[in-house]
């Protein structure tokens, strides 16, 4: 049994959650999504190996969850969503795992966002039409 | 008789809920962006709009992979928000229209679209900030409001045009509603960023302007793309942007644009806030 | 490549559910509806399909109302039954094929079905007593299945026209699988009922065979008609029927009808069973 | 605020499941829902009362499920399904309940229904093409 080749694979740098990602990774995703829940959030961090059985996360799963590994969770799967619930509360961005995948730090990655604004204002004068304060 | 009286672009980002919270919408880093939703504001203080639908996607608080519909819409009298695991503050509740809704729903599945019904429906930052970044903070919001989900987060995703067909439809519904209500469509989200692997805080404003200028004078064109194409320009969660597209149907053919406004970056993404009337 | 081999039609009551585990299929009430199965037997006997969709309504387990989805299809390598509340044994698990059911997804969603994908999912009596009398009682149950569930309890429903067409839709779908397998599609609930109302107890045994004839012959007799329609003629719960046309839609234009059966009473019902092939 | 009326609601005998009723009993349907669950049902035996106020069920409705009368919960919005979740384990079918509807018992209620199969084999066999044994 073969997945399906999808035409967005090829984005390079880029990982679309599909049914053959999430498939594999429902159950540390389910987990996660636990994480709505403060009692489950306190479960969780009283014993994170016996919280991650629970729920049938698989032993690479497991102990990328138990090191806390943002970025190796949401390489085997995670959803970025699900897991801002894991990452946000212990101090982590969604920018910080972003800059992780390019190995640079969440400062730096918000510097590079930053350049966007750079020479704005004047593009969209040029533009015309557009709000300008 | 119910009536569509104009549509409104907005991102949905928590970052824009906690530069509110945070009281920080006039700092540099914030004042821009945040200035240009004036002109939205009067215009709501002027119309006084009955009620919003508000087109967004769940993040994972209502819905989980367990049952991810494509097309959900509330179908209660109140909707709240709640824990998104994240440690912040929910808002007070949103005051729904049952009747409506279920007016609506019926229209949309007579229609041949295949909603998912919600009669209880917890709202996430995806619904919360377009409220808050429109009307201010509230104990006791000042209109009714109903949630319509769309499915951005599991692929496959509906098309552009999929969504473009279900605001069309959306506005067959409300124009059917008897009773006088004067209704506002907000499409949330975008534009283009990408969260997640080596792409990551990618922004594409030369794309975000060719779709800002389709969502107004040619929604075709935007209509016309496939998901892996808006990928590809407007990163895997700048997807979200179909969503205006739920919007733009429902204006009808033609619009007036009332206001345009653009800025990047707002945390990882390009912003978009247009507000658009049905014109001839 | 898949290819859909054949259709069948079946009810799927909790009555049958346990007249087998009570042993009572050869008692007078029972034996001429039970006996009317064998020639499918046979067929499934001969044909070894290797896997099953199964379209029925869930009647409040996997769904409640706070989330129905009009068309729901489960996305995962196995499928529980579970406590409905009645005290029934639940049945061993049922292995599904979730690469198979991504596809199909992705090709009705793509064909502007809007699905909500279950990557779990319970599985109650209306799928459990298809397999049940379809195939007997297994530990390890001889054919992968997919579950296929239509809202046929919280109005609006989808009308019979859209059930066809999802029948249609799903043949594009599973036709373009590129892997050998073939498929069965069953299309249970019904005939005529009504639980609830002064109405109860109604059955309208020449809806029925008017029913089973359009479905053979003339599916679009029964795709024309309303909702409304056939809750008068066939009851409000008959209404079920409609999940029919999603096989109907499945197996093409043309049909050869193997097999014909019907049966009423059971319990409230009136019963029909069919096996077709597509047909030239 | 008016619910639209529909076409349906003229079927003589006959309650259709919409939104208008499902929207007035919402939580008792949610109660009866909770039946799936065993402890959920021992937690409603042990105290009927405080289980439907846990569940928020107006006054009326509540009266109706503490005193288990199945026909008023049905007609009080309750859905078919969700009643039989009540009703079943209590001793009383479906048909049971359909019966009360026309205030007859559950045996004749099944006589009736056993007179559909008079002369239907022969009724089959004048159609014909139906299997008959
Ligand atoms: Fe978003
Ligand atoms: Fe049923």
């Amino acid at each position: 049994m073969v997945w399906k080749k999808h035409d967005y694979e090829d984005i390079p740098g880029s990982y679309v959650f599909d049914g053959k990602i999430a498939h594999s990774a429902y159950a540390m995703n389910k987990l996660f999504y636990s994480f709505n829940d403060e009692s489950c959030r306190e479960e969780f961090n009283a014993d994170p190996a016996a919280y991650c059985d629970k729920f049938g996360l698989t032993d690479e799963q497991k102990a990328l969850v138990v090191k806390q590994d943002f970025l190796g969770v949401l390489r085997s799967g995670a959803n970025i969503y699900y897991m801002a619930k894991f990452a946000i509360p212990r101090g982590v961005s969604v920018q910080d795992a972003g800059a992780a995948f390019q190995g640079i730090t969440g400062d730096e990655f918000r510097e590079k966002l930053l350049e966007k604004r750079e020479g704005l204002e004047e593009r969209l004068k040029k533009e015309g039409g557009y709000w300008n304060g | 008789m119910a009536e569509i009286i104009g549509g409104i672009t907005t991102s949905h980002i928590p970052a824009v809920g906690n530069a509110i919270s945070d009281g920080l919408t006039q700092e540099h880093y914030w004042k821009r962006f945040f200035d240009g939703y004036q002109p939205v504001h009067q215009w709501l203080e002027e119309k006084k709009p009955d009620l919003i639908i508000v087109v967004y996607n769940d993040h994972g608080l209502n819905f989980f992979l367990d049952k991810v519909p494509t097309f959900a819409i509330g179908c209660a009298d109140a909707y709240q928000n709640a824990d998104e695991g994240w440690g912040l503050k929910p808002t007070a509740p949103f005051d729904g229209d049952a009747e409506f809704s279920w007016h609506v729903a019926e229209s949309l599945i007579n229609q041949e679209f295949d909603m998912c019904t919600c009669q209880e429906m917890l709202v996430d930052h995806g619904f919360v900030n377009p409220m808050r970044v429109l009307f201010g903070d509230h104990e006791v919001w000042p209109i009714k409001a109903i949630p319509l989900a769309v499915n951005t987060v599991q692929h496959p995703l509906p098309s552009a045009r999929r969504c473009y067909k279900l605001g069309q439809a959306l506005k067959v519904a409300i124009d059917s509603y008897p009773e006088d209500m004067k209704v506002v469509i907000a499409g949330t989200g975008g534009m283009s960023h990408q969260l997640q692997g080596e792409r990551a805080g990618m922004i594409n404003v030369d794309y975000d302007l060719e779709c800002i200028e389709s969502i107004i004078n040619d929604p075709d064109w935007f209509a016309d793309q496939s998901t892996d194409h808006i990928m590809e320009q407007a990163g895997t969660e700048g997807i979200e942007t179909i969503m205006w597209m739920v919007m733009r149907g429902a204006l009808g053919e033609k619009v007036n644009c009332l206001h345009k406004h653009y800025h990047a970056p707002i945390s990882n993404t390009g912003a978009g806030v247009l507000l658009l009337e049905g014109g001839a």
